[in-house]
């Protein structure tokens, strides 16, 4: 296995680890909305490097896409913040 | 080591999308960290198809040369994360629109309120 | 090849077909009249039933069957998805489009003058479809797909009433509890097929070897199906999402549940059930330990099931409560088959555990559909605002009678002959837990009591003075329910014969199943 | 949700049928390169949630009515059961793929090993790749239209 | 012919629906000796309540949440702990299924 | 409230432990070992099925079945959601 491939592998990793803190920690719901998009496109980042370009287009339909619309509908259908 | 970290990887993201299911108070930071779940086990069955040095199972975009099945990745994981992606988002819509009816009824996300229904 | 030879064999697709066609499309009948809608559903089940009984009576005589889709035979390695169909899978499968066919006819009366009728006629053959599905499946991804069919149609039925916020409450607790539950199954069918490169059931029982990556798989399949069958502690959504839908529903999601049932069976006797006298620490066989923490979490469901509907006053949420401690009696006896592997009362005690599948969703759907009957007449949901209804309401009040001592195990009927298979078999491993059994049944017994005491007896109220009896598809409901009830607890030796002894059977010989398929190539 | 500008729904309109013919390209070309009915589904209806936010959801609703979109979505349901049926009748097995090899329609073999894409093949993947986009296409875009409109309006629930 | 056998034991319906049969033609002979004096629409069949009144429906109602109190109150510890296990948060749900993952993990990776 | 946190910690904890141990049991990155069935799919592709592309052999074709419930899904979410707004224009 190439060291290069590994290392941008784990890097990605690291990022879609971080994605995932930054989604689950932040109060404001758009904001972790769209970290959670973000999240999703490196996620099919990922997908793409392990030479999967069909989960890789799905992914980046469905989880950045449609999946960050359903949610912002459904924020603005309620509220945005979340409160103690 | 280095070879682990992707699993590892999968046990990070499973367990941080358990914490807004159990510690957080919003309905939407549930789902969210339901999708998290999601995401990991997704990512879960794609490391278990990839091949070292593999290329994708298809046929039209081969480099000359590759020899397969060896150095092809393997397909049947790729399928089920299809199924499963679209799984994840149907469950998302209902969900969500769950959420949406709930705070008309109640006029909050706090799922610490909306718990009429208990004992 | 005649025409019903063909049918035959390809029962195991149109089985799953035929529903799932027809939930495609009851939104365009339902567009040229509901009359039609109504008896479409009720026809097409019927159909179905139809070729389950075909499939069924084969299965019994000929033994179990192997059903490729998408080529004639078998080949090396198993690529593509089987149907295994043996005498269990059967059983359970009639249990389903049972429950099914009687809900249709029950909704049309309870749910006549509701809105989103095509929906819920829809929803209601994707949830059979997916029970069907799970029973009858022998590959592990695809029983996945169809557990999260379940989840997603009974979840979208659970919300029908969406005016009442505590239906939508229900239902978001529903769809969070089994997807997550649905998740770490999907976890567990990755882990397996990183070990051993395949999905089909009887290709991992045949490879599986006990490791410590197994005993994890084997946790995580036992915790989140057995979360999806409401084994205590984690029950919670069952009295939510039972107590706040339509009674016909709720035979719909016992269905989803009991299919969840069947899949722990599956995994335990047939996934594991090369491996399950694998010795562990201090020499104790695996199946000694699996057992008796299935044992463990079924004494809970009962005793939490039963002291907790003693003191609810919502009649359908006491009714779950009860659906809970009769969910833990099936999980006794498993759980004693288990851990007695071996012996002759762990045979008995599978029986009995069978048997009881079949008389928990005759007696608890009897309850509830009685239950949704005095809702419909007097629009009240606490026993404190309904009294004296036996007045006006006799046939209800029989088929009441009938459900509450099915459901508490008093002989004839039958409750008992399951229990007592239960009680007998259990009193060998160990007698404390048999008397555990019967305190529970005599808990169950003096709650049903309570309910009849407050609903049917007792002073009848001046608003109550002019309630009717049920309508008659409603009647007719209960009345198959009640008379099966009778049936089976007269001529319990008809049915164990005929449907329970294969069932077990089928199940304890795994050697038989992991054969059909792996041995055929 | 208010008005949005010029620019947003020119822009809209600009990329809107690129969206549709590289979400129906992918769509198409299923069997021969990454995507299928899923992928280009999914991207199609990218499109329409971006012709959602330009013009508002209450627009889209009076053009395209709710319960056309599901019956376009059940076709694409009973579609694609029909295939399977089909393989039923014609290759007695269900889920056949009686197509493929038969040298009609999309019935070509490819040569083995790296060879250049060749429409004509695949047997029935392609119908039911058709049917698959169809069914997402119409599925998803009839829930993200139900939630957006029943998001802007207060008249429900 | 029609018994259930468990292998210690066994049981049979039919014989014990006999059973009762015969019991209840036993009592309805008994029944039989029983006064003939007793007539429709008298004195005898109204309501008798040791002299008091006959009260209303609503007051006479015993309410369902009533009844097997002294069982409930004497459990009152148990029940206290129970009520308090159902919080109703879908939260309590799920951290109970991770619960149960953990303890039954423990036991399977002990052994 | 406190001891809520404090339970939920350490279960999350053994849980991760033992996810921890498992994923490590599993065959390092990038390293399948046998891999029968889908090397029998990769060869077999194209003239069983006359694709080029081998996830939509498997999804369309070797496990259509899945897909067929795949589809079913998104059928019932789609009525799903339509039943919970069924109200939303009438």
């Amino acid at each position: 296995m190439g060291i290069e491939f590994l290392i941008i592998n784990t890097l990605v990793i690291l990022l879609l680890i971080i994605a995932s803190i930054v989604t689950v920690l932040l109060r404001d719901l758009l904001a972790a909305t769209v970290a959670l998009a973000a999240m999703s496109l490196l996620l099919s980042l990922e997908f793409f490097l392990l030479q999967a370009p069909d989960v890789a287009i799905a992914q980046a339909g469905v989880g950045a896409c449609l999946t960050t619309a359903i949610i912002i509908i459904a924020i603005r259908g309620t509220k945005r913040m979340e409160d103690e | 080591m280095i070879e682990y970290i992707p699993y590892i990887g999968v046990v990070a993201m499973i367990l941080i999308g358990l914490y807004p299911i159990l510690f957080r108070r919003n309905l939407i930071k549930i789902v969210i960290g339901i999708s998290i779940i999601e995401s990991g086990v997704n990512l879960f069955l794609i490391i278990l198809g990839y091949r070292d040095g593999g290329v994708a199972p298809i046929f039209t975009s081969l480099p000359p040369g590759t020899t397969y099945p060896e150095e092809m990745v393997l397909p049947v994981p790729q399928a089920l994360t299809l199924t499963s992606i679209v799984i994840g988002v149907a469950v998302l819509a209902l969900m969500l629109s769950l959420v949406m009816h709930i705070y008309r009824k109640y006029g909050t996300l706090d799922v610490q309120k909306i718990r009429r229904l208990k004992e | 090849m005649t025409f019903l030879e063909t049918l035959l064999a390809h029962s195991p697709a149109l089985v799953i077909a035929t529903p799932l066609l027809s939930a495609f499309l009851v939104p365009l009948v339902g567009r040229i009249s509901p009359r039609i809608r109504d008896i479409f559903a009720l026809v097409m089940l019927g159909v179905t039933g139809c070729f389950i009984g075909l499939l069924a009576s084969d299965v019994l005589s000929h033994g179990s069957r192997v059903y490729v889709f998408g080529a004639k035979n078998l080949s090396v390695p198993l690529v593509r998805i089987l149907f295994e169909v043996d005498s269990m899978g059967m059983f359970m499968a009639i249990i389903t489009v049972m429950l099914a066919g009687i809900a249709v006819i029950y909704s049309w009366s309870f749910l006549q003058k509701q809105d989103g009728l095509d929906k819920y006629y829809t929803l209601l053959l994707l949830v059979t479809t997916s029970a069907l599905g799970m029973e009858l499946t022998g590959d592990i991804f695809n029983f996945f797909v169809f557990l999260e069919i379940s989840c997603i149609a009974s979840c979208a039925l659970i919300a029908f009433w969406v005016e009442e916020g505590e239906a939508l409450e229900a239902a978001f607790k529903y769809i969070v509890v089994s997807s997550i539950g649905a998740l770490f199954v999907l976890f567990a069918i990755g882990l397996l097929y990183a070990q051993y490169n395949a999905l089909n059931i009887a290709t991992l029982a045949h490879l599986l070897q006990f490791s410590f990556l197994d005993k994890i798989i084997l946790v995580l399949l036992l915790v989140s199906l057995g979360m999806k069958a409401g084994l205590a502690p984690m029950h919670m959504w069952i009295p939510d999402s039972y107590g706040r839908t339509p009674p016909s529903i709720v035979l719909l999601i016992m269905s989803a549940t009991l299919a969840s049932f069947y899949g722990i069976l599956r995994v335990i006797f047939t996934m594991y059930g090369n491996v399950l006298t694998t010795p562990l620490r201090f020499s104790l066989p695996a199946h000694l330990i699996i057992g008796w923490i299935l044992i463990a979490l079924a004494i809970v469901s009962i005793l939490i099931g039963v002291i907790m509907a003693l003191i609810q006053t919502d009649l359908l949420r006491l009714i779950a409560y009860a659906a809970v401690a009769e969910i833990g009696y099936m999980f006794l006896a498993i759980g004693t088959s288990i851990a007695a592997l071996g012996t002759t009362y762990a045979t008995v005690a599978l029986q009995g555990g069978v048997l009881h599948i079949l008389n928990d969703a005759i007696d608890i759907g009897l309850l509830f559909l009685v239950a949704g009957a005095i809702y419909f007449v007097a629009k009240k949901r606490s026993l404190d605002d309904i009294s004296g209804l036996a007045r006006n309401m006799k046939y209800t009040t029989v088929f009441f009678i009938i459900g509450l001592l099915a459901v508490a195990g008093m002989p004839p009927l039958n409750g008992f002959t399951s229990k007592f298979l239960i009680y007998e078999s259990v009193y060998q491993v160990n007698p404390i837990l048999s008397i555990i059994a019967l305190l529970g049944s005599i808990l169950l017994l003096a709650v049903f009591i309570k309910v009849f005491y407050a609903a049917f007896l007792g002073p009848e109220l001046p608003e109550l003075k002019d309630v009717k009896e049920a309508p008659r598809s409603m009647l007719l409901a209960m009345g198959f329910l009640a008379a099966l009830a009778v049936c089976i607890g007269l001529f319990p030796n008809i049915f164990l014969d005929a449907l329970v002894k294969p069932a077990a059977t089928a199940l304890l010989d795994h050697a038989q199943y992991i054969n059909m398929v792996v041995g055929g190539l | 949700m208010s008005e949005m500008t010029k620019i947003v729904k020119t822009t809209a309109n600009i990329l809107f049928p690129f969206t549709m013919i590289f979400g129906l390209y992918v769509i198409a070309h299923g069997h021969l390169t990454p995507g299928g009915g899923f992928q280009g589904g999914a991207i199609v209806v990218s499109g329409c949630a971006l012709l959602l936010v330009a013009y508002g959801s209450s627009w889209v609703f009076d053009r395209i009515k709710d319960k056309r979109l599901a019956a376009f979505e059940s076709l694409g349901a009973i579609g694609f059961i029909t295939i399977a049926f089909l393989g039923l009748m014609f290759s007695a097995v269900f889920f056949g793929n009686f197509l493929a090899g038969s040298g009609s329609l999309f019935g070509t073999t490819p040569a083995t090993g790296s060879t250049l894409a060749d429409f004509n093949t695949g047997g029935v993947l392609p119908l039911m790749n058709f049917a698959v986009g169809v069914k997402v296409i119409a599925g998803l875009f009839v829930i993200v239209l139900v939630m957006a409109y029943a998001s802007s309006t207060k008249e429900w629930g | 012919m029609f018994s259930l056998e468990s292998g210690s034991g066994f049981w049979n319906p039919v014989l014990w629906v006999l059973a009762l049969f015969i019991l209840f033609l036993l009592f309805y002979g008994i029944r039989g000796f029983g006064k003939s004096t007793y007539k429709k629409g008298t004195e005898q069949t109204k309501v008798f309540l040791s002299g008091n009144k006959e009260t209303s429906p609503e007051e006479m109602h015993v309410k369902a949440s009533n009844l097997y109190w002294g069982f409930t109150t004497s459990m009152k510890s148990l029940y206290s702990l129970l009520r308090k296990m159902h919080t109703g948060n879908t939260s309590d749900y799920i951290l109970w299924f991770v619960v149960v993952l953990a303890v039954v993990f423990l036991i399977m990776g002990v052994m | 409230m406190e001891k809520r946190i404090i339970a939920g910690a350490l279960v999350l904890g053994i849980v991760a432990v033992f996810f921890l141990f498992s994923v490590l049991l599993i065959h390092p990155f990038g390293d399948p070992g046998q891999a029968q069935m889908d090397d029998y799919i990769i060869t077999h592709t194209q003239n069983e099925t006359g694709t080029q592309n081998g996830v939509t052999s498997v999804v369309f074709d070797y496990r259509g079945f899945d897909t067929l419930g795949e589809a079913t899904i998104l059928f019932s979410a789609v009525t799903g959601v339509l039943l919970i707004f069924r109200r939303v224009r009438h």
